[in-house]
């Protein structure tokens, strides 16, 4: 298990998320996600074509209308998943992006809403990914509410949170109560680390498994291909990568 | 239509809304600092639909009222330390958008329709400080159905920078599409270039499928690289390291102004 | 991804609320035989924003059940036949539109919006006899001011022809932007080709710039001339004295029947 | 005065009327209004440019974004004119492009509205043009109104008719009224000849002058530039002129 890497395990777990989808875009500087995108891609190519969409990229671009198209083309339908991170999220999923603080003079601001306060209306999947679980990202309530994790039910939401990814474990998201579930823990983890870590209240079983890792064919396949394929479009990354499983003296 | 740099900004005016594109589609840094020298100020930024060097350098050279934006930031080298600093002190509006909502505003100005409908936005606090945006009942929908209207953006100049245009002032912007958005919707479009091409872009039409039309394009100016540190699609890459020099030297007004004297002397980039 | 006539007929359905471009746009005559042949009924038809000889083909051959258009004709040769006379005789429904309302409709569906408003039309009997068109008092104004919402249109499929897709489904469409939002707002999208060609559309900017992405694309089917006797921008040009013929033979009934058979004979154009 | 063609009269009131603007749009098939606008171009050359756009052509086409960009320019007030014509134009400068009968099932069908139920509200100048001069198109009161003369005070209207151009004559329009003045009568026609073509009921002078014919430089320029510009776009059109200025004897 712990030739393994961490970051091996979250990627995993955003494929596992992908399940079944046909068109997934991620953000321009969202390396984890596109990964995880790329393994969804690898281990279903026999089945069905998943497209993948990352912003900026010239690779990796499917749109020839502007930067709108990625809204239209939500808007119609056509993405069925999308990341979401987060200055602060809380346990409704409510997402910001903007600042802490009393808005607009925030004593700490961050870059803005970008299109989350349409996307997480209308894309069926997105997955709150944020590496930093700790209680200043993970809070009771969220400052600025730059897209809210729930809505009432005459507005129009095709769209809304599934999970949420940490670098501590993985939640899913209940949109009746609404809140979040603890599925699993990243090894490492329990409950009562993450408890520490959580500024909101969530529920859990009593016994709470942990993240799985990949198999080894997976594992496999995620070294090989989708490694080479990430370089393209993210070769820090990738670098970084290939430095740790030096470290961890597993053949590459 | 052709003209130069000092051209260009002697027809800007103070107090004017300027719409400027998004990192990744062809910024004219190149007038960027002509236009701090001539002395802009209370300048309404409009970010199609996120903003970043810019906006930043405008902000930190004091020329700008507000900030309609979806975000700004400096990408990959942090967050936009001038704006940042002016939110944190009050000293700029920001006017918090999200991005489709910035295109949706061009979009009816393009149409001139006077709004445009939008899905999302309900219960987001970005919309709770948009006292210009309204919810109305979808008068469609024979249930209730809100959605939001967000009125028609008419900027007064639109300004960035592309790979090439011809001498009669059409202007090559490729598959980035929401530059045209932008020029039809102002009411002045100044474009910077690369390269000003022999020919007419309209006359073949493989060319002509990129082609912002002259009609839209008031004044064209030629500056190499004039995108510089950002980069241009198919052309050049960003100047990752310039804009990290950049973002470090900004984190104080002092700092800032350190870099844009001394950035001065260097005149343009190689 | 890439297909046949027959392949792509046997995707639709009788019923269907099919979208067709402007005749100098790339209509895709090399389906319309298809489609007669294959004994689709009940077709709504939406002109994106007039129809012409495929309108008129379908009408006359008895496909039709009704027709969303702000003009059918023939343009230089004259009225369309059949159309007028299955509107004379009520056996269509023609639901009159105006050219900018056809493209506002599915630029709302292009944007996931319920509607877009739309200036003009106040006072007219194209509007008069829309009642799926709503007037209402412009909510962002502090005055009178009535505006139409126009419903977004979403085709079940969009057919058009184009000069070139490459084998992932990318079509190129150059500076016919309008087949564009068709495919948008469409479910699915088939296009017929003058050729396929090697390569990637995408991987260059500029025949990126004109390209549908396959992304919209459901299927493409090769038809070397296939806007026959309809020209294509670039490539050929309209066959004028087929279009007169057509619109002499089809002044009746009988005569349309006879020049149907005749042509099915003849097979594929020179 | 018998050396200057009908149609070279009216190109050049065409062109009067088009005094001061900077874009005119014509349809596909409307080679007099065209002439007219060319000769605009030709003669205000020095001072300002003239732009044509010609909708089909691709030598005259200034436009990427499809068919809508002729709607979505004229909205954003970059088209100074326009022309329509009509199968009905009655007192009150309604135009009718759909049939004659009771709607839907009328007993003439024509193509249908077009554009006009747009860009007649959103063009400043917008000309009326129609050759035929007749009881059965000059109407009391058209049987479909494509698009109106004139609207409320509320309805956002920059645009609108300001004159009818037959070939018997010119109306001016004003909207105050609503309704037309004859301006002037062509060569051969009178106030009773125009009168007893028209359906509907008009304001004139007691003396209505003659059309003016064009002056032998601008007769010049129309025969030899515009001629020459027109035939690339209209060459049916432009060889039946150059036919009929031969029958003149005149040295074309």
């Amino acid at each position: 298990m712990s030739s393994v890497l961490p970051r091996e395990i979250l990627i995993t777990t955003i494929a596992r998320l992908l399940e079944g989808v046909r068109h997934v875009a991620v953000g321009a500087s969202s390396p984890m996600p596109a990964a995880g995108a790329m393994l969804r891609r690898a281990l279903d190519e026999k089945e069905r074509t998943v497209r993948l969409s990352i912003l900026g990229s010239v690779e990796h671009n499917f749109f020839t209308n502007g930067s709108c198209e990625l809204f239209d083309s939500a808007g119609q339908g056509r993405i069925d998943a999308f990341f979401l991170g987060g200055g602060q999220i809380d346990g409704q999923a409510n997402v910001n992006l903007v600042g802490v603080g009393d808005y607009p003079q925030v004593k700490v601001r961050w870059p803005g809403s970008f299109g989350s306060a349409y996307l997480y209306f209308v894309v069926p999947k997105v997955i709150l990914f944020r590496e930093e679980h700790t209680p200043r990202v993970m809070v009771e309530k969220v400052d600025f509410v730059s897209a809210p994790g729930f809505s009432d039910p005459e507005v129009y939401r095709p769209g809304g949170p599934v999970a949420l990814l940490t670098g501590k474990g993985l939640f899913s998201f209940d949109k009746t109560r609404p809140g979040f579930t603890l599925e699993s823990t990243h090894e490492g983890e329990s409950l009562a680390s993450i408890q520490e870590a959580t500024g909101f209240a969530f529920e859990h079983a009593d016994s709470v498994p942990q993240t799985p890792a990949p198999d080894a064919a997976t594992l496999k396949l995620l070294r090989s291909r989708v490694l080479d394929e990430l370089e393209e479009t993210y070769p820090a990354f990738a670098a970084d990568w290939r430095r740790d499983l030096a470290a961890l003296s597993v053949p590459a | 239509m052709q003209s130069d740099l000092k051209g260009i900004v002697s027809r800007m005016r103070s107090g004017m809304r300027i719409a400027v594109p998004v990192d990744y589609a062809g910024v004219s840094m190149a007038l960027t600092r002509p236009m701090i020298e001539a002395g802009l100020r209370d300048l309404d930024l409009v970010c199609v639909p996120t903003g970043g060097l810019q906006v930043d350098m405008l902000v930190g050279a004091g020329c700008v009222r507000s900030v309609e934006t979806s975000a700004v930031s400096l990408g990959e080298a942090g967050g936009a330390p001038r704006f940042n600093a002016a939110v944190k002190e009050g000293s700029i509006k920001v006017i918090d958008a999200t991005c489709p909502a910035v295109h949706a505003g061009l979009i009816a100005a393009q149409k001139g329709s006077p709004f445009l409908p939008l899905r999302g936005l309900i219960g987001t606090d970005v919309l709770a400080n948009r006292p210009d945006w309204t919810v109305i009942d979808n008068p469609l929908s024979d249930q209730k159905d809100p959605v939001v209207l967000i009125p028609a953006i008419h900027p007064d100049v639109a300004i960035f920078h592309a790979p090439m245009a011809d001498r009669h002032g059409n202007v090559w912007i490729g598959r980035r599409r929401e530059l045209a958005p932008m020029a039809y919707a102002a009411r002045e479009t100044y474009v910077t270039v690369d390269r000003i091409v022999e020919g007419n872009l309209l006359a073949d039409e493989m060319t002509g499928a990129g082609v912002l039309p002259a009609l839209y394009v008031s004044a064209v100016a030629e500056a190499p690289k004039g995108a510089w540190p950002y980069g241009l699609w198919g052309e050049y890459n960003a100047d990752v390291d310039e804009l990290k020099r950049y973002a470090a030297a900004a984190r104080t007004q002092e700092g800032f102004d350190a870099y844009m004297s001394e950035t001065a002397k260097q005149g343009e980039p190689a």
